[in-house]
């Protein structure tokens, strides 16, 4: 099949059927995943597909529902367990950081856990404090686990479809942000390996490396950036472990200056692990520090205009940039 | 009036009042004036409110995510219910929390969870508390069916009968959890058995029959206060979709026919005509309310969002330290002084 | 021998096996050859060996912290358990896991766990892939009563109620949590009527009567095949501490003389011995097995440790990306030439 | 009182004692916390002295300890809940970060959660992969919640009777290998107000920033670097929330160099946030990237060397240290 224009949602949908059509171990189990068709529509009409036997509705029970999976996965099935908010993450973790992550090695290589947690994260919706978060950090500080986070449309799915063909754990955060998100879907062609980072907009100025949706943002602050002469590269990760330092490595030693994007909370935030990293890697080649344009340190108020104050969008980074690049300070600056 | 009729024309009032504001909710959606569409209106539930009367002026209680009618049954003031579902300033929680965060602590409203049985244990830590401080009080846990099925659950009902905690946990059983009907999430829906295999006093109960929802809350808060924790199942049916957007695509016209058909306001409404009062005065009764959500709906809608400062508040303390705002923190990196 | 007496004899074989491991593991303590001092003694608990004889070859199992009896049950290898609760390369998980983590895919042992609760989800988990692959095979979830107070106890066995898996929940109640009393954890200790409320089969056994435990075990495990999950409780005492350095101060001699008395190995012995074995058949399989753990005590203690650089393995797939260990790290980082 | 020699134990459960004394509001509630006087002794004997209603022994029901003392904690009273081992915070994070952090903001500043969860640590007794873990960066990554991890006698004491004023929720820390060290105490005087971080050692050449039981290790390693003429500075930070800055930025505009020391993970871990904040405060007077030097990426094995091997000692860090102060690459260095 050759490309064609679909939706971030349609894509993973697309992935998922796809998947479980070659692989008959593929099960996917969660809240409101088949009657419901997915919280967020991603499993519409796949019961019918594939029968309540594959797709399973569960009662509200994360931890079981994760540690069933798990169990699942060491005995024969490769399930893929839906967390309907990546909030809900608190209730999960032990099964998820003690019990899927460790299992391989506690065990001593003699059984691996192959499942993927699938969950969105983010906000936009107004789902206040408790519907909104980005916790990847917790999950990049656990050996053990894999940690995919797509931005684009083609990448939903073949990360996902990836993710179902490895031996490990593997956690798969989407954005609710992006799920009307329009591009083009070729099946065929991936735009690049499992781990290897992509280089969305090619620049020479700046370094922007970020992932999910400050994808975008990034990307549309690099277009405001370039009316002001300021060439800025964008890094896409796609996937946070495995991480492909060495992309984000060879741009900046070539731009010398370096931003990274997160919609999570600053403080230790997944940005303090990549600022740290390109520090410790491009050191040498840095005229400015790496700015990390991140989470405001507070939970998520419901109002709305609160709610986008709380987090990046393209008009900060495009500012930092300018002032990385460019010492241009922004009018916020003393 | 009779005393019966008293009681239960101050229960159809208060249904009233649920069910008139949840209306008002879907209007500020359909206006375009709430914060987001996460709103989970308790239409088809109303018969809480039996629960609610039962509870004492110091009394507490903890809700979920569809916990607009029991606050409003407590006494809440419609039109800051409806700033805060609308983001705005006045609102209770100063547009930080939103329709699934709702807390009013002069109302002993220990807060609306949107974590399905997140709030359950607070209320147990509450009843802790009061035991502790030898206090008179009991503190109540509202949740759904679909908490019946998370793991705290237990583990607080267990906590609640070792320690003859004054509490009660009550389950408003509507039949669905977003999309799933409550059978296709447990295969023993008998709920009170489970409550009393962890030794509380545990009773199912019509939800849609106001006097026997109030009659069996008095029992079981009477008896909480007495150290002997309690649960209660109220069955009743969620006559709209789950949310604001959701149609309920996966349950039949003739089911939700028949489950709309229990309707506790008219279950009341019949009882109290049956019981001879008029018509007219349930009517003038009906509008009166009316006007009253009507106009705290507009006053909801013209109040003040929020200054966007006010987000770096209330994360801790005022008087202790604050989070550094991320523009602070750029400035003092990147600005030429510092560094 | 009748058959009666067969079974009977191999139970007690079983058992003794598991009380002279578990002598082997304190004296490995002893000695300062365990990999530290968590190690949790099975000794009292000797009757589960009933459960797991009513086991198929295909069955799989989960433990718990105290797990080390159900594997010796099963056919474990007690110079590999010995040789991994000392932290030796030869043990059953490489010397990684250790006394609380020890599993073995070929037996179906899913694994011990150090989470109180934290394996029961995984046998319902293996349950469902059993179904979904049409297989006739259980799955057996092992725990103590303390784990009865964990939310994912219940979640588990709904989970296992609403799928009609093939999965048995057997709770060893050796009364202790530590050194809390069972009574002092919860105010109902009839667990069969938990299991029951949320729609499993559910019984109590007295679990120094190591007949009955098997008797029980056949009855549930069997229903478990054909798709009703069980649950049983094993009454029963824990002889001795906590963990090898707990000389349980917290409950008197009485008590636990006469808990000790409730000794499951002496009452199959007299039981044989009523039925006509001999003391002296007995005293050789006795000293039999002592030899045998004797020999399994010296080759883990002889064993060779695991190579450091192992710790490096085993985190992914062989065949995928390995962490990058932190020298490495700094290497590239402060080496001349790259940076 | 003067001071006196004691342990980090003992000063725990003094802090405990004296601030139940002065505090009826104050109770402890966790598993073994009463009769078996803690699981590592902190809390020996309290019942007796106490009562069993302010020293309650509870089931094994994290979730529900946690919950029950958010609740506790919104209705008069202050609430130490003990976390057996911080392996297990995967059971309590919904209601540590969804509830206890958040519920102030939601509720618009209404109420708070005055109490404090006390957990431990760190590895040292074989406890293996789900009794060894170091997961400070969780906590912090919350808004809403502050967290201390004393390295000390006295800070034990102090930081804890701190946090037993505060009108927000406290992570407590505590490593497993910590109880048995002795120290100084003086009820009367903390090394420094809560929020400061200490100067453990004063040195010229090189920061080393740590905080729990890596300040031990930090301080025995610049003895080692002293003998080879590094003079190393040493910083505890004692609380990571709120995290003292200044202290460390002002060491480092001196020193040139720095080195952050945690036993947790490497990656995603709280290395990652003082790395990146040095550089992002001290850009200008760095003559070497900050290096990390942090537990290995990989669960903790049970095997004793292992276990040892999977964690930072003294010895690394000097090296560490020589390396960055005087360019002497070790013997592993390629
Ligand atoms: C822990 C958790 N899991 C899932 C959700 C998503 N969710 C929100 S409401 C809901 C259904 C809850 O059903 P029930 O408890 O019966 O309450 P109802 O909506 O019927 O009032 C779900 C699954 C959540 N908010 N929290
Ligand atoms: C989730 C969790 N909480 C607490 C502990 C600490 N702990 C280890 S064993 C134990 C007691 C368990 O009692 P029980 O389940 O009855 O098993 P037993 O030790 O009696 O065999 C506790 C509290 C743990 N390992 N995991
Ligand atoms: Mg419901
Ligand atoms: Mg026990």
């Amino acid at each position: 099949m050759s490309a064609i224009e679909t939706t971030y949602r349609e894509a993973l949908r697309q992935a998922l059927i796809d998947a479980m059509s070659e692989d008959p171990d593929i099960v996917v189990m969660g809240e409101e995943v088949g009657l419901y068709g997915g919280a967020y529509g991603v499993t519409k009409g796949m019961i019918d597909q594939f029968g309540p036997e594959r797709i399973l509705d569960t009662p509200i029970s994360e931890a079981g529902i994760v540690g069933a999976a798990v169990g699942a996965a060491m005995s024969g099935l490769r399930p893929v367990a839906e967390l309907m908010y990546v909030d809900f993450a608190g209730l999960v973790m032990d099964q998820l950081a003690n019990q899927a992550a460790k299992i391989r090695y506690m065990f001593g290589g003699q059984i691996g856990v192959p499942m993927v947690l699938r969950s969105q994260g983010g906000t936009g919706r107004s789902g206040a404090a408790q519907h909104s978060q980005s916790l990847e950090a917790w999950m990049a500080h656990i050996p053990g686990l894999r940690l995919a986070m797509p931005a684009t449309v083609n990448d939903a799915y073949h990360l996902l479809r990836h993710a179902l063909t490895l031996p490990d754990p593997v956690v798969f955060l989407e954005h609710k942000g992006l799920y009307v998100q329009k591009g083009t879907l070729d099946t065929a062609k991936p735009d690049a390996p499992w781990g290897k980072a992509v280089v969305r907009r090619h620049g020479n100025d700046l370094t922007i490396v970020a992932y999910s949706k400050m994808v975008l943002e990034s990307l549309a602050a690099a277009e405001q950036l370039a009316a002001q002469g300021v060439s800025a590269e964008v890094i896409d990760l796609r996937t946070l472990n495995p991480l492909d330092d060495e992309t984000i490595a060879a741009s900046v030693r070539r731009t010398h200056r370096a931003m990274v994007v997160t919609e999570a909370h600053l403080t230790s935030g997944f940005s303090a692990e990549l600022s740290a990293r390109i520090h410790e890697t491009c050191f040498d080649h840095l005229e400015e520090p790496v700015a990390r344009v991140a989470g405001e340190d507070i939970p998520i108020p419901v109002s709305p205009l609160l709610e986008r104050n709380a987090v990046p969008n393209a008009q900060l980074i495009a500012e930092t940039g300018l002032w990385l690049a460019q010492r241009k300070a922004p009018a916020w600056a003393s | 009036m009779s005393t019966d009729n008293k009681l239960l024309h101050a229960l159809y009032r208060d249904m009233r009042r649920i069910r008139s504001l949840e209306e008002r909710v879907s209007e500020l959606f359909v206006r375009s004036e709430s914060a987001g569409s996460m709103l989970h209106l308790s239409i088809g539930e109303e018969g809480v409110a039996g629960v609610v009367r039962a509870m004492e002026g110091q009394d507490s209680f903890t809700t979920h995510h569809r916990g607009h009618g029991i606050f409003v049954a407590r006494g809440a003031e419609p039109a800051r219910m409806l700033a805060e579902i609308a983001g705005k300033a006045s609102g209770y929680c100063r547009g930080k929390g939103g329709s699934m965060h709702i807390a009013d602590m002069g109302l002993g409203h220990l807060g609306a969870n949107a974590i399905v049985g997140g709030g359950i244990s607070h209320a147990v830590g509450a009843a802790l508390a009061y035991k502790r401080k030898k206090q008179p009080r009991v503190s109540v846990a509202f949740f759904g069916d679909g908490a019946m099925q998370q793991g705290i659950l237990y583990e607080s009902m267990n906590l609640a009968a070792l320690w003859s905690l004054p509490v009660v946990f009550v389950c408003i059983n509507n039949q669905y959890g977003m999309g799933t009907r409550i059978d296709r999430a447990t295969a023993n829906t008998a709920f009170d058995e489970r409550a009393r295999a962890f030794g509380l006093d545990g009773v199912m109960v019509d939800g849609t029959d106001v006097e026997l929802v109030h009659e069996a809350a008095e029992r079981l808060i009477g008896s909480a206060r007495r150290g002997q924790p309690g649960f209660m199942s109220l069955t009743c049916y969620r006559f709209y979709g789950h949310a604001r957007m959701d149609k309920s695509p996966y349950r039949d016209a003739a089911e939700e026919a028949a489950g709309r058909a229990r309707d506790p306001l008219d279950k009341a409404r019949q009882r109290l005509a049956d019981r001879g009062v008029t018509t007219a005065e349930l009517n003038t009764l009906d509008s009166e309310i009316a006007a009253e959500m009507d106009a705290a709906l507009e006053s909801a809608i013209k109040a003040a969002l929020p200054p966007v400062e006010t987000m770096f508040e209330d994360v801790f303390a005022p008087d202790q330290p604050k989070p550094t705002p991320l523009r602070a923190h750029l400035n003092a990196m990147l600005s030429e002084a510092s560094r």
